[in-house]
């Protein structure tokens, strides 16, 4: 059972209009390698799924790629807002979809749960029912309360990255480990990229650690850095150098398609060769 | 009396909130120090996280990116997401949250500047804000610049429930507003109808410069208010020795002074984060 | 073609059963050891659990006591129940279960014999049975002494939902019986109505026999039929090595055969476990 | 911070009439030397929730104590059916509530996340639904079908034992989790007892496998050999033979007052010496 596949043959099994949940939080452990690999696969009329979103939406929107994105957050933390993603709540035909964050996380685990809803108090008296037609109001059968009815959401595909992986398909995360478990257990198909691939007798040994259990994956590819720009604790840190030269390159066109030249349409070991290459990356970034 | 910074005066004034056996987020360089100051002093029962999702019993340092590198070199407690949403509808768990916007009833708003639909300005998401104001029996409140544009009449989204009728209705009391510390003043929404009113003003701010830089009248301001209490010296130096880079300073902030001050921190974080925490080893 | 028991020739018959990417539980002895040689054999793909709620990818040693901690000599991946329930939902789970009652419909039952409210015998309750019954597509059970108490006309509770009306409604295939192995032979429920049909008897046995031994009319009885196919060498092997002190027969012994056996069993078996997982360490 | 209370100084906190909930699960890691405690205590008219039950059921059950008693399954696994069980089941003013595995777990969920009820399709179809008046049935508002509603649970009192403890209330599970943390989460109060007390720094550097947060406990008690005569992975298996011994002592009133006598009216120190002494124990039942 050998569940390994290159990013590329990762991406020709999605579809163009497929929603895609993606893991990490921010600028923490987002599959980066695996989102410009779906960048390049030419995809489009995706819709993303993400609790707290940061890089990896906002490369895909900037691209023209994305229909509809559900979110709780997306932005880039310390460093502040996502520039496209901001253009494009501003004025674009995307369509937007505020949700929050338990309430991602309790859509994904109707799914998994398979039931149609899971109820709760959070979002009562707050503009986020106003604007969010997903979500109805419903009376619970015993004392008669008001709560929130929040729907399954049924991603048909996750892509996670995760600090190791055997060859099928349990995961490692020894950071947090955000909503990635949720997100593999909800999605048809779950992606997994990884910072090296483990022999499994050697992966088990991690314990509790090892939070994505591979009946839930599909594929694994070994992608070193693989969430660089974003950080992969306890390895590295997030590469706010480098963003601060993206939200740079976001400002006109021009900039945005020589950054695009560099740094997506280009396979994963140029990525690194650009960024200065392996040994550069864990002088600047390795903790 | 040791000299301080505004910056000081608000963490130490945040800290006197906390108490209890609590998570407490450290989203936040003011966050992070307000709890570790409480901890150190009035409060030792908290549970100091790393960042919100990583790590439990950790004395935070703050940092820009290494906020769950914490949990890992001082052997915090691993956390899950669920595990904080759980200590969120189980009331054990606080947070200073940092709005955009905030109103005369204390709603909050960092979703969007103008209509939703079509913002003048998107920021970022609701993010966990709601289920925090449905949960918990105090929420904690703060705002850098206290100006017309972030304390307003009426927020433009509520990303977090004020007080109001719809509130009383469907939640009660749970997850009100507790406080709001500004540059300018500590507040509660204890006035007409759960509107703002004055705790206490910094010391040497006048009554008038904050109903001038406030978006709607303040009740009861011909009133006589107390003064915020100035930070101890066991404070200040809780806060100095944890925060040796300043990354509080760096959220007040701006242009190329913050640019510069972001890079220098940037680069020197992981130096300092390794003399503070040599590493020790796992089981 | 080695000489083979029944107990053997039901494992081998249960792990032909097993195929794909799921949690296979192994809480009973004939469940572990069918598990085990399905992973062997035809299934490699199977992650097979050391007890419902503790480890995946081990090697399951049947024993009284020490399923949970092959868990812990054989580093297996430590689950969470809710791990469990939601591989259930998501119908990634296989188990044989093994009821006391199980009626025509394949409705189970091992909550109470005579009316639940005042049981003439009160057994366990209905534990995960109403999960798996409404969530997985294949459903085994096995009975190891098939007779008019155990293969009943109608159970006296419905702990697992078999087929009929109320489940098409209700729950549609899901969680529908799909295969019932006994003592005397293999049994599908797509009879008329969803009712217990024949696949195959074991060799040697009669279909009056069978139809002696069960209280209700079985469908299509004078029917020819398969025999029950014997398991090979492999089979055999894998099972008698996985178990050597033989705690599968327990399940088919009673009085003082089995008082005996249990303890000789329950003596050795931690000898056994050490001798088969020589301890390795963490990381 | 110091939670660190002996046995009777957690009973004497329990009311008549309280409900408990009880970690474990049948004939692992059940919390018997504080069940042995609160059997001492005289407390009666009590409430028991489990979710797979076992001695500790069937003793307080035999004790005459229980008014009341919500389970999935209360049995011996291996032993077979849990006699004091039985009889109370067959022949007595005890009312039980048969719940399921999952919806145990749901009950206390609920209770946690402050919704009146969680929705789920288990039970459908059985004669759980029909015996049991706690539940209700809902129709979901998305797309009209027909749940269960399992109502929260809300206990006052949960008892658990695990591997290890801090002094703070932290604590370690090695084996099985069970339902144990969220026992800890949906009562009100929560006991704990523990092979060992270590050191705070010493405790977290178990990881993940700390699964007991401090924010839910009330007291701690270092009770060695605490779930006997259930097993506590990694360290000791169950006592078969003395829960044969058990079983055997239920059979007749005289019997069972003289294992009363013996096994449950002495402190916890009498108990290993009756058990034949630590060092006995450790031949008998370490892995």
């Amino acid at each position: 059972m050998n569940k390994t596949l290159t990013a590329e043959a990762m991406m020709n099994q999605i579809p163009d209009g497929a929603s895609i949940t993606i893991g990490g939080s921010s600028l923490s452990r987002k599959p980066m390698a695996l989102v410009r690999a779906l960048a390049r696969s030419g995809r489009k009329n995706l819709t993303l799924i993400v609790n707290v979103g940061g890089p990896e939406v906002d490369l895909l929107l900037g691209l023209g790629v994305i229909t509809k994105v559900i979110y709780a957050f997306v932005g880039f933390e310390v460093m502040g807002l996502a520039p496209n993603f901001r253009r494009a709540r501003q004025n674009s035909n995307v369509t937007f979809e505020e949700w929050t964050e338990y309430t991602v996380m309790a859509g994904l685990d109707a799914a998994i749960k398979r039931v149609p809803f899971l109820p709760t108090r959070a979002g009562l008296s707050t503009d986020v029912l106003t604007v969010n037609p997903s979500f109805r109001t419903i009376t619970d059968p015993f004392g008669g309360e008001t709560l929130v009815a929040v729907p399954a959401i049924h991603p048909d595909f996750a892509l996670i990255h995760v600090n190791y992986a055997d060859e099928r398909g349990n995961g490692v995360i020894l950071g947090d480990g955000h909503i990635d478990v949720l997100c593999a257990k909800a999605a048809k198909t779950t992606f997994m990229s990884c910072e090296r691939i483990l022999h499994g007798d050697e992966l088990q040994r991690f314990g509790r650690d090892v939070q994505i259990m591979r009946i839930h994956t599909q594929g694994v590819a070994e992608l070193p850095w693989g969430a660089h720009p974003t950080g992969c604790a306890p390895e590295y840190r997030a590469d706010l150098r480098h963003m601060e030269e993206y939200m740079e390159a976001t400002g006109d066109l021009e900039r945005w398609h020589a950054y695009q030249d560099r740094m997506v349409w280009v396979d994963h070991e140029q990525y690194l060769d650009r960024m200065g290459g392996r040994e550069s990356m864990v002088s600047r970034l390795h903790v | 009396m040791m000299e301080y910074t505004l910056d000081e005066l608000m963490i130490a004034t945040m800290a006197h909130q906390f108490s209890g056996e609590v998570m407490v987020s450290s989203v936040t360089a003011f966050g992070a120090l307000a709890a570790l100051v409480a901890k150190k002093t009035h409060a030792p029962e908290l549970a100091v996280l790393a960042t919100p999702e990583s790590g439990m019993e950790v004395t935070p340092l703050p940092t820009l990116t290494l906020g769950q590198f914490l949990t890992d070199v001082q052997r915090g407690i691993p956390l899950t997401m669920e595990e904080i949403f759980d200590a969120i509808f189980c009331d054990l768990f606080r947070i200073w949250i940092n709005p955009a916007q905030i109103d005369q009833f204390g709603n909050v708003n960092i979703s969007a500047i103008g209509p939703w639909q079509q913002p003048k300005v998107a920021l970022v998401g609701s993010r966990g804000i709601p289920e925090d104001t449905s949960h918990l029996s105090q929420i904690f409140y703060y705002v850098l610049h206290h100006n017309p544009r972030s304390v307003v009449s009426r927020v433009d989204f509520r990303s977090g429930a004020g007080n109001g009728p719809e509130r009383d209705q469907l939640l009660g009391r749970s997850g009100a507003p507790t406080l709001l510390v500004t540059d300018l003043g500590v507040f509660t929404f204890s006035g007409p109808g759960g509107s703002m009113a004055i705790v206490s003003l910094h010391p040497g701010v006048a009554a008038e410069m904050v109903q001038e830089r406030t978006a709607f009248p303040i009740a009861g301001l011909t009133d006589s208010f107390a003064i915020t209490p100035e930070p101890t010296t066991e404070e200040l130096e809780i806060i100095r020795t944890a925060d040796p880079l300043e990354v509080r300073k760096l959220e007040l902030l701006s242009g190329d002074k913050a640019a510069e001050k972001f890079v220098a921190i940037y680069e020197r974080e992981r130096q300092a984060l390794h003399v503070a925490w040599p590493t020790r080893s796992r089981i």
